[in-house]
């Protein structure tokens, strides 16, 4: 069936919902606005103000008490309205959700899943466009998913919510547009491991979330130049699946990372460091990286296209590597 | 909560004042309403959020202040910008992205900043602007300054933590700044009582030992009047103050809402408060504000605005190879 | 501020459970004393937070609540732990970061967790546990269970974002969940007033529609019957609570503390009013401890701490080829 | 004169407060307490209350509140008692202090600077052993320094007070007790640039903060067997002296980066990753990189090391790409 990714999001929470009664979402405006991206519309009205909780404007105490509610049995999905905001509620995560297991040596796991939407691109500045995953992947504790297919958004929240562990979900804000096929019934998507996309020979490009797309744009405009690239979609940021990206560039030699987050101390970084670190001795050319410009997100329409990834830069950095 | 000012008692005003504060109130009016037109024309991008049915609150406290005392406020402040005094022309054009916008298009409709008129934002995190005008203050206690700093904030930012702390801190220190809480009833789509376990806002803030009070928020003269009490107190040394100015926005939260957790009714019912209709015919009656002067300023407002429209249009697009100058500050030229 | 207990009334308790609170705040007091004595020895390491003179707090609280209610905790947490029968080797054995420990030796003195006790620790974010406790609270409401979640924290802590949004939210959700506010009067050398406006804290409290009082800390009984009150509306369904329990730490805030914050005669003054002597003075003088029964716990007490010990110091450290276990669940074996 | 590290970082502290009467001091018991780590011992009585401000356990509010000072006139020093406090405040960093000059186009710097202890090694746990260093980084508008060396916990409060924009500073925990020489009168120390701190032939080991006298000390022993280690300091994480780590991996041809933080995610990923995009093909084997075990800091003592990179570890690793 025809469907998109805002509805795949939705239709999976709601089986989540179906399926198990310790299910329940909380979030700022989740139930009576219906989302702020529209994506849990009409849940309040089929699950009820008990299991769709509206939580004040405290991100802190609420994803806090995601974490109490999962300890004492329940399976709370938690939406951040956005990872801009996810600051404010970053301490829970990282000294609470994340290091609990360990710190009780083994005694509390903590079965939370939090969702936030990422990234840039609607012009809305330096406050509203941030994409922080590499902060949360850099976090031992978590799992951190970046669905960035349909298939994805539809069947990776049932896997996090069945992970006896904390999973961040991030979906990017420009993919709640689009629209697919989906199969139904859905089978539930893995929580660990990346996909090849695409296949191809010359050059890997390695991309997650809202860079997928335009990382396949590219491909097959770059194909139309005889340069055959493979994509690579990294899923999960949390654990990274090396191995799956290492063995695709050792086929083609050269690699671009594509990422959206700024580029110091970037997640792109880190597959960057880990290609050499894997096939070093195979690999034709430095990989190469193209993330966001190092700058706080500008309003104005030309700067902020400027400023992130688009299909062109990929295709010009992509022709960088293999011409390098 | 306080109850309405008495529509009937003139307001008292001299004849300017009152033309000044209507005019101030109507500016805004129609500043957001072309700013509405154009984001249906794409002209404006990103969130936009009016303040539609709030103006009397910006007008009534901000004419209570200095020029040299620093303001803060939120995403939905066209209104305090435009009521500061920021001319409406760079408003426009920041909303545009253009460079000729106050906050050289960088910003947009969440960012409008002015330095020459101590308008410090155009914040877009719920609540953080209040440590910063706690910080503000803080600076022209320890400078001996007799500048304050006022802060806005809707109430949905009560219940952060941010709030919390910066209250308390402002009450420990005994710092110049007021706080200006513009209770709207909603914060997007939730409702106060969805929000906060006391709904007597004024209460709330008095228990951190702050003077509280709340106001009719729809009339500028009530706001106005409890402002500058407050602003005077504060001023002299008495430390922050706290006000919940009682309003309610008639527009969506933003561009994109559909407005699924109100009733119609209930907005029809506040409409029937507009503040600026009510003022203007208060003025009327007290024989402030004649038919005439109405039309005039309307007149001198359209223009207003058509000319902060035709700024906005006639400017300049930034080139890309700008992208990164103000990420660290640059040497004088 | 309640007044202190009258001391010569005579506690409405029995023979049985005089002693049983004499002898849990006692069994606190010999742990903490050989614990600093331990770490001199460099047989604990890392940060030791002593609650010596606070006993009262833990033991009276703790004996209201049901083996299967919620208890969250903070970094001066060993006599939480205790008074909620953790047994004292392990905990002993976690400060000596040996697998026995209750946390397997990778939490510490400060991160004392107990799943079969539903003890959540052991945090050391101040005021971080707050929130944990809140959804603790709801989850035992979803499930509609008659459990209630109780969390403990000191008067620092309420300066913090987190206790504010925490209070909120059980309030608005009239959640199953004690506060429980150990006023020890300093946060580390932060006197209350120079971190709160508001040094009433159950007044503070209160303003959250939240029925809170102020209690003696230092006097068991009192902080029983008080936490019974509470307890018993908490778990009625009356929504959460807040217990403001006046103490005094006589130790240092850490074992880096050279105290430079607070006069020795006002530490010499609260001790005259430890909790421990006092308790068993009025037991004695309403007949239901004898001298001997009062050696007789002693001995117990000083047995079970030197087992404790000894259960340490015969644990066992865990080989480095184990480090990075419990990152991540481990499927059942 | 001999000082330690603690001492030099309160006679910078001293000093500005002396050179300058817009800067203050504020912090949580930095005044009456004399100091968590007693760095600001006997300020108080120095220079009064009204300088050395005790604030409240609200690490968000004088965080912000300094950043309001700063825009206001002032020069605030704010010390975050340990990293590990910061996420609360984060917020206001990043949202705040990090994209006010962008958002409001040039018009409103914020001369802030915060100070904050990081790192491991003193059996805190979890909660209190974070180096998170990369996560301030990754932020454009911010600069971030780490002072390794006595002369650099003296000697960079002043520049970073003179910068115009916020400064982050990190001291590690473990520093404070480091003796050593200093010359007095003291020069400012640039908060820009990487230095080198030991020159050799044969491998660069790059490290910053509580890493660095390991590594020197590791460079040490590895030369008594032959091995030639240059050391470089980076002094500055952001932004990253690229130029001085590509002049010294491009002589030796090999790198190895030590960073106390997390593998995944971390600085040292950036900085293999430079190294690479800048002198791939002088490079005689992968660059290596030392990180922390990615676990959730352990209490137990011998976990504790074994999570962190001891002299031996760095020792075995450069070896590994020395000999790659
Ligand atoms: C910390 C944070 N959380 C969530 C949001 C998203 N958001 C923007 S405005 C808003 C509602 C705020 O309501 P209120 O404070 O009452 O102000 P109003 O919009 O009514 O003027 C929300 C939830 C945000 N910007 N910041
Ligand atoms: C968020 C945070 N800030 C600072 C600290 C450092 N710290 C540990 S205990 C403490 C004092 C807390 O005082 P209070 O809440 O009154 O509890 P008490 O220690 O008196 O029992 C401080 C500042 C911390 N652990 N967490
Ligand atoms: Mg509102
Ligand atoms: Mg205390």
């Amino acid at each position: 069936m025809s469907i998109t990714y805002r509805e795949a999001v939705r239709e999976a929470i709601r089986e989540a919902l179906h399926a198990d009664p310790r299910v329940f979402l909380m979030g700022e405006d989740v139930g009576r606005y219906g989302g702020c991206y529209a994506v849990t519309k009409g849940l309040l009205e089929e699950f009820g103000p008990e299991r769709i909780r509206d939580t004040p404007l405290s991100e802190g105490a609420f994803v806090g008490a995601g974490i109490g509610a999962a300890l004492g049995g329940m399976r709370p999905i938690v939406e951040i309205m956005t990872v801009n905001f996810s600051m404010l509620a970053l301490d829970q995560v990282v000294n609470t959700a994340a290091t609990l297991l360990h710190m009780s040596g083994g005694q509390f796991n903590v079965p939370i899943v939090i969702r936030m939407v990422t990234g840039g691109g609607r012009q809305l500045a330096a406050q509203h466009s941030h994409s922080l995953e590499n902060w949360y992947a850099h976090v031992p504790g978590l799992k951190v998913v970046a669905p960035a297919t349909l298939a994805d958004a539809r069947g990776m929240l049932a896997s996090a919510l069945a992970d006896p562990d904390p999973v961040v979900i991030f979906e990017h804000v420009l993919l709640y547009g689009e629209t697919g096929e989906l199969a139904a019934p859905m089978t539930a998507a893995p929580i660990h491991g990346a996909a090849v996309r695409r296949t191809g020979r010359d050059i890997t490009i390695v991309a997650h979330g809202g860079m997928l797309t335009r990382a396949l744009a590219a491909a097959e405009r770059l194909s139309a130049d005889g340069i055959d690239v493979e994509v690579v979609d990294l899923r999960v940021l949390r654990p990274l699946d090396t191995a799956t990206i290492l063995e695709s560039v050792a086929r083609t030699r050269r690699a671009l990372v594509v990422d959206e987050g700024w580029r110091s101390g970037s997640l792109a970084a880190e597959v960057s460091a880990r290609i050499m670190e894997g096939v070093f001795r195979e690999l034709d050319a430095p990989v190469g990286r193209l993330c966001s410009a190092e700058v706080p997100m500008p309003y104005a329409r030309q700067l902020e296209q400027a400023a992130i990834p688009q299909v062109a830069d990929i295709i010009t950095a992509a022709r960088a590597v293999v011409e390098g | 909560m306080s109850t309405p000012a008495a529509a009937a008692a003139p307001p008292a005003l001299t004849a300017d004042e009152g033309r000044l504060l209507y005019r101030g109130m109507l500016r805004i009016r129609r500043f957001e309403e072309k700013s509405a037109e154009l984001y249906t024309q794409e002209k404006i991008r990103g969130f936009l959020h009016l303040y539609i049915g709030e103006e009397a609150v910006a007008v009534g406290v901000m004419d209570t202040l200095r020029p040299d005392d620093a303001v803060v406020a939120t995403y939905r402040e066209h209104g305090h910008a435009l009521a500061r005094d920021v001319p409406a022309g760079p408003v426009m054009a920041e909303m545009f992205g253009k460079v000729e916008g106050c906050s050289r298009g960088r910003g947009g409709s969440m960012h409008i900043f002015d330095a020459q008129r101590r308008f410090y934002g155009g914040n877009a995190i719920v609540g953080g602007g209040l440590p910063l005008a706690v910080g503000l203050a803080l600076a022209e206690q320890m400078q001996g300054s007799s500048r304050i700093a006022v802060c806005f904030f809707g109430e949905g930012a009560m219940a952060e933590g941010e709030f919390h702390e910066s209250m308390n801190l402002a009450a420990l220190w005994n710092l110049p700044v007021l706080f200006c809480c513009e209770n709207n009833l909603y914060a997007m789509g939730t409702a106060l009582g969805r929000s906060q376990s006391e709904t007597d806002l004024a209460l709330r803030a008095a228990s951190y030992q702050v003077p509280a009070w709340a106001v009719d928020g729809m009339d500028v003269v009530a706001v106005r009047e409890a402002a500058q009490r407050a602003v005077d107190a504060v001023r002299g040394g008495g430390g922050p103050y706290f006000l919940e100015l009682l309003t309610y926005r008639f527009r969506a939260h933003s561009m994109f809402d559909a407005e699924l957790y109100r009733e119609k009714s209930e907005v029809e019912e506040w409409k029937r408060r507009d503040p600026i209709p009510a003022f203007a015919s208060r003025l009327e009656a007290a024989g402030l504000l004649s038919a005439a002067d109405r039309e005039t300023v309307g007149a001198e407002v359209e223009a207003e605005i058509e000319a902060a429209v035709a700024f906005a249009e006639a400017g300049t697009i930034e080139p890309v190879e700008e992208l990164t100058r103000f990420v660290y500050s640059e040497a004088a030229p």
